[in-house]
């Protein structure tokens, strides 16, 4: 049984087997049910997907420095641009933080030996797999250029380009999330330890849950939805063609039922993320716990309401459209929730001014800014001059770099350290973390103007006087890509390099934070018994925080 | 779960994985995985089943005219086969609760016998839909290329409502394209004042009924039949799969009281399946019957 | 865990009673054809796939409760079984609402 | 006019009902800033006024409070249904379509616009219409979906292949606005677009009554080319080239798909601009749509004359520089080559 004195483990002790040593041929890896391992290959696939988008995004980028299409033609141009959002919304914002964080951290977490469905979670991978090769070698063979919409009929019938290949690696690759999801659900309803009920569940697992609810109710859709274009493709019987009878209003139906609640697959465990940094780098019990618990279901019960409001200008009726705008609105109050609860809870706690933080911090002021210009876009009469332009561009980026990707960031910092066992380090940490946030904001705040002037997106070349604006942007795009790529390299310096982390670094309560870093392959020793409350600080808890500042000091002075 | 006592030795039960920590978290677990799937199911028919409701409420003469080409004998024998097949299937559960290795056996053999009896029906009907030329997708029809019963230029003689559909063949079809000549229906619809404005842009041209517009609306409703009933046997082809396992687990006497799992699972995904035939029949078959009378 | 426990057989219903749910089914098919050949439009459009449904609805809800048990099931699967034809019923209502009105009000004028 | 500032901050506002939207958008800049500055204020007072002064300390628990939480929780709601109300209501008159507006038909096709007048004056990429009128416009495109979209007038509406989409406004200042296709349309989506001529009534009398411009046969071959009728997007050279190059080709013998070899004469070049899926140079796939009844006999002579000039033949008097890629904008201009039909 876990007590508190199991909390610090003896760190002069010989390395314990842990999930890393234990076995390393490839076979070991590839066939591997520990979910931990899993999730480290779906780091090292999901990092090289990131890549490739973020290469395709400078490409972007850069041709947009000019008003001209010089450096790419148009269609080259209609290339990058698809194949960047196809690449980081399909292969990275969805997955990353899931079948990454999620994968490694929920079982550990509610104090499981394992996801309930081990097999399950390796055939995701698979899946996973399956599907980025698919679309990589449409990629090589000549890419795909129809926009991550795949708005019929230009993706059906007029586009020469490899549609099929594509859609059928989305098709697989949504096998991958749903199963992802599924196994969440299982895990966190029958896996959880001994005394860890719903409400002492932290947040991060909440939001995965969540999470879950929508890639099973809303994946499946996309999936027969592209299993249709490809068809359609194929064979041409017309269901999105209107020349022989079919429709393509349908296909955004079908499109943007998952496509939109999918945009919280890409939110929900990022505001997970950042709960759990707020709380514990403030040292305090988070702000209204049901509150933000509960207003992550609502977020995903929600967000399939409102997928209209991508098509008010399809020639939607008033009705239609007032409704769709109405409940759009309505979805913007459990974020705003959220929002007070994280400023709330930073209210006299005792708050560390470290890597994590400061992402959490910039997540708060960008995801901030990318809800309130969702407000823009969501009221129905200025968003039929909003439609399609930079604004929408800018705000989607907001929400999904500004939060998913900074709170993947965020996490992935907060728990490296669990996950390899070693320290990386802090002045670069935050270094990077800063450069991340100001070349965020350089490039895509002027994009809102740039929206609100008119200039559509998914252009190759653009008006003249626009040009001052696009230049800024791609100024803040090459300081973006600095501050994101910093990571990779002192990340994986840390590996070799890293001062050992131990098992909690930062004193944290988190079930996570009380078995060895790295994990053994069971996580923990003997099964934990919780009698905590999610968040709850102090020596009562079996946080020897006494003990802890001893050996910090000994460390320092040493 | 606050039941378990972590701290006592665990034996290992027979198919316990290492994940649990006893049998009954592990059935727990293995149902709500699969009642989950199912929930997935429902969503990715789901989608089929919204294309299905956009194009009826938009053609529903070229719908009910393609639905009463389908057999709907064959298509309630196969609904009966498909109830029985559940009926077995809900007893092989019973039985593997109870036990009895030797009724589980029967009754899956009778389970899988009932499965393939339906997919042998739906090859049947699928079969004919060849030879009708009534495969939505070109080429893969029957290629007929001199038919003794054709009248040639039949299909230009004849306006297309005073048409049946080719029972008799009285089409050449050289490249195995899809065929519908008959829209009798839009007429009976026209004359009963119910044709609606969108129907009658998808159907008319230059003011009267054209037959070629009203073809690609049928075509639509086979495409929906093919692939709806195309991805129904594929299901059913997975579950015999997953029958024949089964068989095989059950003849090694696996199944008891206290573990029996992988039969209610299987069954539940039979049972799902079931259930998506007990909408496609009316929905697909039977929609457009009561116009015949 | 906070649900009930899948109770293991002996709750379910015998031999008889799966033969009972069996005999409905049948009764529901045969009663669809029938159906599906009267016209019933005079009562108003749509009422034969009105009928039809209904019946496809209870023979669902037989399955389910009985060959699925779901009756005997923990709330969870009550409410996955639910929710899953919520989220159906969503996908419909939303789509066809904004089908029925495209053509019609302030445009078709 | 566009705004000449250094960084252009908002469009012209050139509709009736340009300013709802801008003073809608204006509201809601002020309730993000509302909301922005006191929570980003907050973080930064609470950090540091609360940084970390002690190692690992346990400050006091808060478990958080009902009454702030639905506090927070209703004013963000009510502030959302203003605007959702404001949106309603900006988006309500701008939906209602008008009985007495002028009708232009448009069609969108890859990738350029067609527009046709009441009076039946054709234009491409290009609308002129009267100032403090309104103007309805009737849509639908040939093949993908396209969006019809005018910043400056705040308005835009997609086109959909097999339905009819509207559009109405009224514009309010005499000016030349940018015209986009805001809807992914394909390869040279960014270049399917042109301008919106908004000019007084006497002026547009003027233009529809199709003044002659007094321009060489060639300077309007080459403005219908390179501006009236998007011929240069897929014939302008280089590497996003899809149409034959026409440079050099006059009176010499071209290859033909199926091993024929024509004389490229003013006969050919007619016939391909009317009937372009006859004669297919090899190479090239038969993607150029007819230009039958959209160009006048005048204007095919201007064509033809244009491209004679490209191969370095003289008609007339004038001497125009084969300058292909010259993309100057067009001078807005009340009056323009395009003459009416009749």
């Amino acid at each position: 049984m876990q007590n508190a004195d199991a909390i610090i483990t003896d760190s002069s002790g010989e390395p314990k087997v842990n999930y890393l040593t234990n076995g390393s041929t490839i076979k070991s890896w590839l066939l591997t049910k520990d979910h931990k391992r899993i999730a480290i290959m779906y780091l090292v696939s999901v990092s090289a997907f990131f890549l490739m988008g973020g290469l395709y995004a400078a490409a972007i980028r850069l041709e947009l420095l000019t008003p001209a299409s010089d450096l790419m033609e148009s269609g080259t141009y209609n290339k990058a641009f698809t194949q960047h959002g196809v690449l980081m919304i399909f292969f990275f914002l969805i997955p990353a933080i899931p079948a990454i964080l999620g994968n490694f951290l929920l079982p550990i977490m509610i104090g499981a030996k394992d996801l309930a469905l081990p097999r399950i979670n390796l055939l995701s991978l698979y899946f996973y797999w399956i599907g980025g090769g698919l679309t990589l070698y449409a990629l090589l063979q000549g890419g795909v250029d129809t926009g991550w919409t795949f708005y019929t009929p230009y993706s059906t019938t007029f586009s020469n380009t490899f549609v099929m290949a594509v859609g059928l690696g989305i098709f697989i690759n949504g096998f991958s999330s749903i199963l992802t999801g599924l196994n969440f659900i299982v895990t966190v309803h029958t896996m959880r330890a001994p005394g860890m009920t719903w409400f002492r569940l932290p947040l991060f697992v909440w939001a995965q849950y969540a999470t879950s609810l929508v890639m099973i109710l809303g994946t499946p859709v996309i999936a027969i939805t592209v299993l249709m274009l490809a068809i359609e493709r194929a064979v041409h019987i017309g269901i999105f063609d209107p020349a022989i009878g079919g429709d393509p209003i349908l296909f955004q139906h079908l499109f943007w039922f998952y496509s939109h609640p999918a945009v919280y697959i890409m939110i929900l465990p990022g505001m997970g993320v950042i709960s759990e940094l707020v709380s514990n780098f403030s040292r305090k019990k988070i702000f209204g716990y049901e509150f933000i618990a509960f207003s992550s279901i609502a977020i995903a019960v929600f967000g399939f309401l409102v997928w209209g409001h991508h098509m008010f200008v399809s020639g939607q009726s008033i009705y239609a459209g007032l409704v769709f705008s109405f409940l759009t609105m309505v979805v913007a109050v459990p974020s705003a929730i959220k929002m007070f609860n994280w400023t709330a809870t930073l209210y006299k706690g005792s708050i560390l001014w470290n890597t994590p933080l400061l992402y959490a911090v910039g997540f708060l002021g960008l995801f901030l800014i990318g809800g309130l210009t969702g407000l823009f876009l969501g009221s129905i009469g200025l968003t039929v001059h909003l439609t399609d332009t930079y604004f929408v561009v800018a705000h989607f980026h907001y929400v999904m770099v500004g939060g998913q990707v900074i709170a993947y960031l965020g996490g992935l910092h907060y728990w490296w350290p669990k996950m390899t066992g070693k320290m990386y380090s802090e002045f670069w940490g935050k270094i990077s973390a800063m450069l991340v946030f100001v070349g965020f904001n350089l490039t895509f705040f002027p994009q809102f103007i740039l929206g609100y002037q008119g200039m559509p997106r998914r252009y190759a070349s653009y008006p003249e006087e626009l040009q001052v604006l696009n230049i800024f942007s791609t100024a803040g795009a090459s300081v973006l890509g600095v501050g994101l790529m910093m990571p990779v390299v002192y990340l994986v310096h840390s590996l070799f390099f890293g001062k050992p982390a131990g098992d909690n670094p930062w004193m944290l309560p988190g079930l996570e934070w009380r078995t060895s870093s790295p994990p053994p392959t069971e996580n923990f020793e003997t099964m934990p018994v919780v009698t905590w409350e999610a968040y709850e600080f102090g020596e009562e808890n079996g946080l020897d925080t006494e003990e802890a500042r001893r050996r910090e000091a000994v460390s320092t002075v040493s | 779960m606050s039941s378990h006592a972590s701290d006592k030795f665990v034996y290992h039960e027979p198919g316990l994985q290492h994940q649990f920590e006893d049998m009954k978290q592990q059935e727990e677990s293995v149902s709500i995985g699969m009642w989950m799937f199912l929930v997935q199911e429902i969503m990715f028919f789901g989608g089929l089943f919204t294309v299905y409701l956009v194009f009826r409420s938009k053609y529903p003469m070229a719908f009910a005219a393609g639905s009463n080409h389908l057999d709907a004998f064959w298509g309630g024998l196969n609904t009966l086969v498909l109830i029985v097949s559940s009926l077995t299937m809900a007893l092989t559960v019973y039985y593997a609760q109870k036990g009895n290795r030797n009724m589980q056996v029967v009754l899956i053999l009778l389970t899988m016998f009932f499965g393939a009896v339906f997919l042998g029906v739906k090859a049947i009907e699928y079969t004919s839909k060849y030879e009708d030329g009534l495969v939505p997708v070109a080429g893969l029809n029957k290629k007929v290329k001199e038919n003794p019963n054709a009248e040639h230029g039949a299909a230009q003689a004849k306006p297309c409502y005073e048409m049946g559909h080719g029972a008799e063949h009285t089409y050449i079809n050289p490249r195995g394209e899809f065929q519908w000549v008959d829209c009798s229906l839009v007429k009976v619809a026209e004359k009963g004042g119910f044709l609606t404005p969108e129907e009658k842009i998808g159907y008319y041209s230059n003011g009267d009924i054209d037959a070629d517009k009203f073809r690609d609306k049928v075509r639509i409703f086979y495409w929906i039949y093919f692939v709806m009933t195309g991805l129904h046997a594929l299901h059913m082809i997975v579950g015999i799969g997953l029958m024949t396992w089964l068989l095989w687990t059950a003849w090694k006497g696996t199944y008891s009281h206290d573990y029996f799992a992988p039969v209610e699972m299987s069954g539940l995904y039979w049972h799902f399946v079931d259930i998506v035939w007990i909408f496609l029949f009316p929905l697909l078959y039977l929609l457009g019957r009561h116009f015949l009378h | 865990m906070s649900e009930k426990h899948i109770e293991s057989g002996e709750g379910h219903i015998a031999i008889p009673g799966y033969l009972g749910v069996f005999a409905v089914l049948v009764v529901g098919t045969i009663l669809t054809y029938w159906a599906a050949t009267k016209d019933m439009d005079w009562i108003f459009p749509g009422a034969n796939t009105l009928v039809a449904l209904l019946i496809a609805f209870t023979k669902m809800t037989c399955v389910m409760l009985f060959f699925m048990h779901v009756y005997w099931s923990p709330k969870l699967i009550w409410l996955s079984a639910i929710a899953s034809f919520f989220w159906l019923a969503i996908m419909f209502a939303y789509t066809m609402q904004d089908y029925l009105t495209r053509s019609s009000g302030v445009f078709s004028t | 006019m566009q705004t000449n500032s250094w960084v252009p901050l908002f469009p012209d506002q050139a509709s009736s009902f340009a300013w709802q939207v801008d003073y809608l958008y204006f509201y809601l800049i002020i309730v993000s800033v509302a909301f922005t500055i006191p929570i980003v204020v907050a973080v930064f007072v609470f950090g540091i006024k609360y940084r970390e002064k002690e190692k690992f300390a346990t400050p006091e628990e808060m478990h958080g409070s009902i009454l702030l939480e639905t506090t927070w929780s209703i004013i963000p709601f009510v502030i959302s249904m203003t605007i959702f109300l404001g949106g309603a209501i900006v988006y309500y008159n701008q939906y209602r379509l008008p009985d007495d507006g002028m009708e232009v038909y448009v069609v969108g096709k890859q990738w350029m616009w067609k527009l046709q007048h009441e009076t039946g004056q054709r234009e491409i990429n290009e609308l002129h219409v009267p100032v403090n009128r309104k103007v309805k416009l009737t849509m639908t495109t040939e093949d993908v979906l396209h969006d019809f979209s005018i910043p400056a007038f705040r308005t835009k509406a997609d086109v959909v292949p097999g339905r009819y989409t509207y559009l109405w406004f009224e514009a309010t200042k005499p000016g030349k606005y940018h015209l986009y296709c805001a809807e992914y349309c394909g390869l040279n989506h960014s270049g399917m677009g042109g301008y919106v001529y908004v000019m007084e009534q006497s002026d547009f009398d003027n233009w529809l009554s199709g003044n002659v411009s007094g321009q060489t046969p060639v300077e309007q071959g080459r403005d219908l080319f390179e501006n009236k009728l998007g011929c240069a997007s897929c014939h302008a050279g280089g590497p996003a080239q899809r149409g034959a190059k026409l440079e050099g080709i006059f009176n010499k013998e071209v290859k033909l798909v199926g091993g024929n070899t024509v004389i490229a004469n003013e006969a050919y070049i007619r016939e391909s601009i009317l009937n372009p899926g006859g004669q297919i140079v090899e190479g090239f796939q038969p993607i150029m749509p007819t230009f039958k009844g959209q160009v006048t006999e005048e204007q095919i002579v201007s064509l033809v004359a244009y491209i004679k000039s490209l191969s370095g033949v003289q008609t007339g008097t004038t001497s125009a520089p084969p300058a292909a890629n010259t993309n100057a904008a067009q001078p807005a201009r009340a009056s323009n080559a395009n003459s009416a039909e009749q």
